[in-house]
């Protein structure tokens, strides 16, 4: 559950309307669970709304860009003011009316109470000026605020049904406004959902939904393998073969939109040939990505070129970076930093061997075996140790350490996202690295006036990332899910919370 | 005479090829008592497990006969189930250990009911009642509901008993019972199997102890290797000018004994906690030369005793001097050179690590004496003096008790000790050996010229080997006499007691 | 004939010596054995079964396993021995001590012994490389924190009865000193109990170890230890069962051979009547 | 008269038992506590890494954040003053909240104690059950062939690990009879990890128990009993059960032990709701209180259980009570 380490998810679509409202019961095996119904609990929004009961203003489709979804529609009414309308005769599941007021009062509580939408709604100002209509102001013209709204933790919820100190664990106290209300729920480890019947889209397609937590992935192929659920979230990647000629199930793999990602440090001691940025390139172009892919993942992701290439919204950023697996471009680029291949097939640079030591984590332990096997190719020796993740975070605030994979989104809020890479004190910035046209091109990602100019902003940034490698892409994370021959509408997603209960899914 | 209760002729038990016991005929009659004697390994318990058909799991048991008369008529024992029929009702055991053949964690009155059951009887509360008298409990609400664990050894002996005689069998075994007995309560099993057999049961008591036998029996059986030595009536077998009868040997020969005192003890105290004292005041002195025996029942404190003397108990009080010193003034590490033990359990007190050379030598190599050649010159030449020359490789395992007994003497001896102390040397052996072990401790402590002293609870051996006896209760010297004049001028009534015990002109088997 | 034995204890010690030998052997001659480097990938394809290029197969990275399994044993047979050595001396010596000690240490020990014994292996374990990470030697450190106890417990109450015996009470009235009854009465009855006992917690070891690995809390990949292959082929159990065979049956054979010695081991001695530790 | 004997001193060994154990809980919780803090990172490190908002927030921000999480969570005292504030709650049955749900870790254990000592119970009866029936069938005939096949049959148990024996049989149950792989703790669940669970600890139980039986039946009394005419029905049952489960009592601790330890992985392998898997997880999150719950939960257990026995001990063979009394 620790796996993303930034969880983006949308509700359903605007214009998505459920089916006929088949019946049967959708039981979902998933690796984590809401620890709590309020949705402004840490972590407990997104998980909240991967199960469908809960929604915001706007979400992110499947192909990146973002829909409205409460709002039915969202738009900039001045260069600094967006104004969300919201659909008409919406309600929370008690039947409160979801109008202007209550979402401000949601986003107002966020603020106070949730550290990361207090981040999303940093200098906004939320009014409402209608009954349907809210207001949301921004100091500087703001283009990300359509995908700040999309952000799991924005989803809107009744104020009045979570007073202070009411029990997060309990059902009852839950008032949100998604397809699904929550009728049972034990506390990271079960839910139990029934159909919305007031729902704005329709009717949603089950009667009803039970969400099992089931820790081990093991365990969560053998549920997909037996059948004993209809949605089997997050499987193991090594089970692929076994899983994908299983019958009476498919195996539905989606590439994620985070980019699984070697970030290497140029002021190591124990490495100091990283601080050379041909080395870092070296590293880069000697990764045969395809290979990694297949022995890593099973071949259920695809290799990424460079850092963007897993958000669809950019789809140009798969051509960008290191498209290919060359080591030629390696050795000579090894060999011009001086590390040279020394008789027992390793490199050395006046005496000293090149060696890097790469922390890996969870499921990237494999990827970082892969990638071990494949620089000893090119006479680097690399010492891999899988451990976990608060242990990287610590080596990266010591200092003390090489290299390490880590996994961000890449869909979003772009321009934050990328500026959190490469931008000054960004805290996915872990060698520290600057490079004067950096400033200029995050500025205008983010402020301006076009949306192309944006974009090509984004797409600069992201060469530019390629250019400097302070880190080196490999593959997007795999999402993995198991979805029974039973089960139809189901939508692959690159969003790890979108893929698991979608109205649109029926059982047959 | 009557026809036989129990009939067997040519059994045959083997557990590998060699028969353990070999075409044995034997006739019990009703109302007498007949002894099966014989040493260790001659086959009398397996003869005993056999008249009851519980030969242990591999052993094989063949017979022409096996008959047993009852009222009912007559019982071929030859099948397993027949003698599950028999067992208990009507042929019943007492065991060797009353204290170990009683189920520990049931209580009196449950046993008592069971046995009565098994047999056939009422089994109910009057009925347990007057079985717990008849065993000799006069008051059977204070040990009915005790568990068996807790009875103190003549109460267990009581119960065990009259477990036995309770379905009235009409063949009563009995096992050794004396080995675990002191001699009043010895005196008394006696006395019970010969009402028993009185009451018209036929009794055998298997035994190795002749003075027992001799007391009791009207028939007699000798067995040996299995086979049976000698069958007769009590007076014939045990008669006059028997092969197995040996007189005693003439007491001790008056003393060397040296004016100087190489033991002494005044008011010696010792409590353990938790219990009561168990030394209340102890005087006793031993002259150079002289060899002085301790007398008691278990229980009186020889033990405890023993380890105060060699410095393995601290005295709670009291003063106590090896040559003169104390043990404070001298330090333990140097009275030990003086003072040397034979233990009880030869077996148990040899390191079984070691060999016999080596087990010899560790006194004179813990007190470093000597050059290690000589040490060993010292140790064989000390095994060729007990006679254990040309074992002095071979470990405890691989030799016989009384062998051990030899290693553990000469041990006591290599450091030239002037004071020997044995306690109950010769308990752990069979009747055989103690002979040849006494008289080689008597002739080593007079060759050496050595003080010594005697724990037994066997006046026998008292007699045989010290020139005084004390006798020791609850833990203090209540009788202190030149072994000659014991028997005659000994007043105190447990010297009395012992002295019943133990009659004059009774034998020892060799 | 007190307590009979299972057949002849010093067969299956034999037996057991044997299967541990060889596993032993097989370790400590790896590098002559072996045909391909434990750690390089793509020698032969992934995931292909056993074959004369590859005895045992091939795993997903199309690493050799039977150089893995090998190496593997490298790994867990060195760590476990180390680790046991460091138990067992340090257990053996603390509970001597303590016993020698007597009166109050040796009360409280008693009672620290007792539930230390006690304590599962596993949850100390698991605590202390859940909170310090997974690790290999992380998850032996909180095997020995708390496996040295039944060695001390052992060591302890043996050393009183050893002091005890008749032998030891006769060689001390004999005059022997203190490093003489440690030497000739102490160590003999110590050494027989200690080895059965070191046995078994062996075996244990392997157990925990490779179980911690196979929770993924125990060694990480890639390197090639016993518990981590057998994680990493709990999810081909079905579709490459060789992946899961290969180092369940070396670990199985080390632990069944263990144990055979220890149960052999306990036979011997339950003849020479000496204490059988649990 | 005898029974009152033995519960008096039964509740003496209680009185000193629950002294001994309070001085050893305190030392624990003091060790797990140490245990605990000592490791590197924390809570807040685990969740900052997991939501994600340190992308959104500038340094300054997140470190204010951060700040504010932890004194929400009592982590920017000193550890001293931590574990004694810990202490004072906990002396009053108050565990503290989870740092993840928010909730009193009392009532997150509360059903999972509930389930992880359903799943103990059963694999103890199961192993108990079998070690009964092998070691019964083996005592029979010592040396025999049906002791030696069952002396094989335990030895190749105690080889094979908990997990393989776990997941293969995860595997074809839910193959062959449709047996649920996750769920909530139900008896239709329950057998299986309990199969598992016993049949790890059968095999230490079972050669104790032939021992002991064996040793009984040829003792003294074992043998006057059969002379007094009891059925080897009688026998066993009535005479030489109760002294030969005795000693089995003392082994209990270890047999805790060892079913603790295996249940940790059958639990996360059968992904049964008891505390262990529950701990698996929290430990993983830094999810303090919850972890210094489970050790000491753990801790209390192993000491409870283990008095307990001795307890149970002195009222099952009243032997025990009375050489203590000698001894003491």
């Amino acid at each position: 559950m620790a796996a993303a380490t930034v969880l983006l998810l949308a509700g359903c679509g605007g214009e998505a309307t459920a089916g006929q409202g088949g019946s049967g019961t959708l039981r979902v095996a998933t690796s984590a669970l809401a620890a709590s119904v309020d949705p402004m609990a840490e972590l407990s929004a997104s998980y909240l709304r991967s199960v469908g009961a809960a929604e915001g203003l706007m979400r992110t489709r499947a192909d990146g860009t973002v829909a409205p979804e409460l709002a039915e529609k969202v738009e900039a009414t001045s260069p600094t003011v967006w104004t969300a309308t919201l659909r008409p005769g919406l309600t929370f599941w008690k039947g409160g009316t979801v109008d202007a007021a209550a979402v401000v009062a949601s986003m107002e509580r966020a603020r106070t109470e949730n550290t990361l939408a207090a981040g999303l709604l940093k200098d906004v100002t939320v009014a409402a000026t209608g009954d349907r209509t809210v207001t949301f102001t921004t100091k500087q013209p703001s283009h990300s605020l359509p995908s700040a709204l999309s952000h799991y933790q924005m989803v809107v919820h009744n104020v009045a049904s979570y007073p202070d100190g009411a029990s997060g664990t309990d059902a009852a106290v839950a008032d949100l406004t998604g397809p699904y209300r929550i009728t049972g729920f034990e506390s990271d480890r079960r839910m139990v959902l029934e159909r919305n019947e007031r729902w704005w889209g329709g009717t949603p397609g089950v009667a009803r939904v039970e969400v099992q937590k089931v820790g081990d992935p093991q365990a969560r192929a053998q549920i997909a393998l037996s059948g004993q659920a209809e949605i089997v979230q997050d499987l193991p990647t090594d089970r692929a073969k076994e899983l994908a000629a299983a019958p009476g199930m498919s195996l539905v793999a989606k590439p994620a939109a985070n980019t699984v990602t070697v970030y290497l440090n140029p002021a190591s001691t124990a490495a100091p040939a990283l601080a050379d940025p041909r080395v870092r390139q070296a590293l880069a172009w000697g990764v045969d990505r395809q290979e990694v892919v297949d022995l890593a993942t099973n071949g259920l992701s695809v290799p990424a070129p460079s850092w963007l290439a897993s958000n669809p919204a950019f789809p140009d950023a798969t051509a960008q970076g290191y498209v290919r697996f060359d080591k030629a471009t390696a050795e000579r680029l090894l060999d011009e930093a001086g590390w040279t291949l020394g008789a027992d097939g390793k490199r050395a640079k006046a005496g000293q061997k090149l060696a890097l030591r790469l922390l890996t984590f969870g499921v990237e332990a494999a990827t970082g075996e892969v990638l071990q096997a494949q620089w000893a190719r090119l006479g680097i020796d690399v010492q891999v140790r899988n451990v976990e993740s608060s242990l990287i975070n610590q080596s990266i605030e010591k200092g003390d350490w090489d290299a390490v994979t880590q996994a961000w989104t890449t869909l979003g809020d772009t321009a934050k996202l990328i500026a959190a890479q490469i931008g000054p004190s960004g805290a996915a910035n872990h060698g520290g690295y600057t490079d004067p046209r950096i400033d200029g091109l995050l500025a205008q990602a983010a402020g301006a006036p076009r949306e192309d100019q944006r974009t090509a902003a984004v797409y600069d940034l992201n060469r530019l990332m390629v250019e400097l490698a302070p880190s080196i892409p490999v593959h997007p994370r795999v999402l993995a899910t198991g979805v029974s021959d039973k089960v139809t509408g189901f939508v692959a997603h690159p969003l790890q919370y979108e893929n698991i209960v979608q109205p649109t899914m029926t059982l047959g | 005479m009557t026809a036989p209760v129990l009939s067997v002729s040519g059994l045959t038990v083997a557990y590998g090829p060699h028969p353990v016991l070999d075409g044995i005929d034997l006739d019990l009659v009703a109302g007498r008592v007949h002894v099966v004697l014989g040493a260790s390994g001659s086959g009398k318990t397996t003869l005993l497990r056999a008249l009851i058909g519980m030969v242990p799991a591999p052993g094989r048991v063949s017979a022409r006969r096996l008959l047993l008369r009852t009222a009912a008529g007559e019982v071929d024992l030859s099948t397993p189930d027949a003698w599950r029929r028999v067992r208990g009702r009507h042929i019943g055991l007492i065991a060797q250990d009353p204290a170990q053949a009683l189920t520990p964690l049931r209580r009196a009155a449950s046993l008592v009911r069971e046995a009565d059951r098994l047999a056939g009887g009422a089994a109910d509360r009057a009925r347990v009642e007057q079985l717990l008298r008849a065993a000799g409990f006069a008051d059977p609400g204070a040990v009915a509901s005790r568990y068996c664990f807790e009875l103190s050894g003549g109460m267990a002996q009581r119960l065990g008993v009259g477990l036995a005689v309770a379905p009235r069998p009409a063949v009563l075994l009995a096992d050794e019972p004396s080995t675990a007995l002191d001699g009043l309560a010895r005196a008394r099993l006696a006395a019970t199997l010969r009402q028993v057999a009185g009451d018209g049961a036929a009794v055998v008591l298997v035994t190795h102890d002749v003075a027992l036998a001799a007391g009791l029996a009207d028939d007699i059986t000798v067995l040996h290797d299995g086979r049976l030595a000698e069958a007769g009536a009590a007076a014939e077998v045990l008669g006059p000018g028997s092969k197995w009868m040996i007189g005693l040997r003439p007491a001790a020969p008056p003393p060397a004994v040296r004016s100087t005192r190489v033991l002494s003890t005044r008011g010696l105290r010792k409590r353990y906690r938790g219990t009561g004292p168990v030394l209340t005041g102890v005087d006793i002195d031993v002259a150079d030369g002289e060899v002085v025996g301790i007398a008691g029942r278990s229980g009186a404190g020889k033990t405890t005793l023993l380890r105060c003397l060699v410095g393995l108990e601290r005295p709670d009080g009291g003063e106590l001097r090896i040559a003169g010193r104390t043990p404070a003034e001298a330090g333990w590490r140097a009275l030990r050179r003086l003072v040397q033990v034979v233990p009880q359990d030869p077996r148990g007190s040899l390191n079984p690590w070691r060999t016999a050379r080596e087990l010899v030598a560790d006194p004179l190599d813990a007190h470093r004496i000597g050059t290690r050649a000589g040490r060993r010159a010292r140790a064989d030449d000390l095994l060729d003096r007990v006679g254990l020359a040309g074992l002095e490789h071979r470990r405890p395992g691989q030799l016989s008790t009384g062998q051990c007994q030899r290693v553990a003497i000469a041990r006591a001896l290599a450091l030239r000790p002037r004071l020997l102390v044995a306690d109950e040397p010769v308990t752990a052996l069979d009747a055989p050996l103690r002979q040849g072990v006494l008289d080689l401790l008597g002739d080593v402590v007079r060759e050496h010229g050595m003080a010594a002293l005697v724990i037994s609870h066997d006046l026998y051996v008292l007699e045989a080997l010290c020139h005084r006896i004390a006798v020791l209760d609850a833990g203090r010297i209540v009788e202190d006499l030149p072994a000659a004049a014991l028997r005659d001028d000994g007043t105190h009534p447990l010297t009395r007691a012992l002295i019943e015990c133990h009659p004059t002109g009774e034998t020892h088997v060799r | 004939m007190r307590v009979t034995r299972w057949g002849t204890g010093y067969g299956l010690f034999a037996v057991g010596a044997a299967l541990v030998g060889l596993m032993v052997a097989l370790a400590v001659a790896a590098p002559l054995i072996d045909r391909y480097d434990p750690a390089a990938q793509g020698v032969g394809p992934a995931l292909a079964g056993p074959s004369v290029e590859h005895w045992l197969g091939t795993d997903r990275f199309g690493r050799d396993l039977a150089a893995r399994v090998l190496h593997g044993g490298r790994t867990t047979l060195l760590a476990t021995a180390a680790a046991l050595a460091l138990v067992v001396s340090v257990g053996t010596l603390v509970g001597a001590a303590v016993a020698a000690v007597g009166s109050i240490v040796d009360r409280l020990a008693r009672r620290l012994f007792d539930l230390l014994v006690a304590f599962p292996v596993m949850v100390v374990a698991l605590a202390l490389v859940g909170l310090w990470g997974p690790s290999l030697a992380t998850a032996l450190a909180g095997v020995l924190i708390v496996l040295w106890a039944p060695f001390a417990r052992l060591s302890r109450s043996l050393v009183r009865t050893a002091l005890a015996e008749p032998s030891a009470v006769a060689a001390r009235a004999l005059g022997a000193g203190r490093w003489r009854l440690l030497r000739y009465e102490v160590w003999p009855r110590l050494r027989g109990p200690v080895l059965v006992l070191a046995a078994v917690e062996a075996a244990q070891l392997i157990g925990v170890v490779a179980g911690l690995s196979f929770l993924g809390l125990g060694a990480q990949p890639p390197s090639a230890e016993w518990g981590a292959m057998l994680q990493e082929g709990r999810a081909a159990l079905w579709s490459a069962p060789h992946l899961v065979l290969a180092p369940g049956i070396a670990v199985l054979v080390t632990v069944l051979g263990l144990t055979c010695m220890a149960e052999g081991l306990r036979d011997m001695l339950d003849r020479a009547g000496q204490a059988v530790p649990e | 008269m005898a029974d009152r004997r033995a519960w008096t001193r039964a509740a003496a060994v209680v009185a000193r038992g629950v002294a001994t154990a309070a001085g050893l809980l305190l030392v624990a919780s003091m060790l797990v506590f140490a245990l605990v803090r000592a490791a590197p990172g924390d809570a807040v490190d685990v969740e900052f890494g997991e939501s994600g908002a340190s992308a959104l927030l500038s340094p300054e921000e997140e470190a204010a954040a951060r700040a504010q999480r932890a004194r929400e969570l009592g982590l920017d005292r000193g550890v001293p003053e931590q574990y004694a504030r810990w202490l004072d709650r906990v002396v009053r049955l108050d565990l503290g909240t989870s740092f993840r749900t928010g909730r009193p870790v009392v009532d997150e254990l509360g059903d999972r104690v509930a389930a992880s000592a359903a799943l103990g119970g059963a694999g103890f009866l199961v192993a108990l059950g079998s070690a009964w029936l092998i070691a019964s069938l083996s005592a029979r005939r010592p040396g025999g062939p049906l002791d030696h096949a069952l002396r094989l049959l335990s030895l190749a148990a105690t080889a094979v690990p908990t997990f393989l024996l776990g997941s293969l049989g995860l595997r074809y149950a839910a193959d062959w009879f449709g047996y649920p792989v996750a769920g909530e703790a139900s008896w239709r669940r329950l057998w299986l990890p309990a199969v598992v669970l016993g049949v790890g600890a059968m095999p230490v139980v079972a050669r104790l128990l032939r021992a002991s039986l064996i040793s009984e039946y040829g003792r003294p009394y074992a043998l006057a009993a059969r002379a007094r005419g009891a059925s080897p029905a009688r026998l066993t049952f009535r005479h030489v059960m109760r002294p030969a489960f005795a000693p089995l009592l003392t082994l209990a601790g270890l047999t805790l032990s060892s079913l603790v330890a295996a249940s940790v992985i059958t639990e996360v392998i059968f992904s049964w709701p008891g505390v262990s898997e529950y701990a698996v997880s929290a430990i993983s999150a830094k999810d303090y209180p919850v972890v210094q719950a489970y050790l000491l939960l753990v801790v209390a257990v192993v000491v409870v259980v283990n008095r307990a026995m001795d307890v149970l001990q002195h009222l099952l063979d009243p032997r025990v009570a009375h050489a203590a009394d000698v001894a003491a």
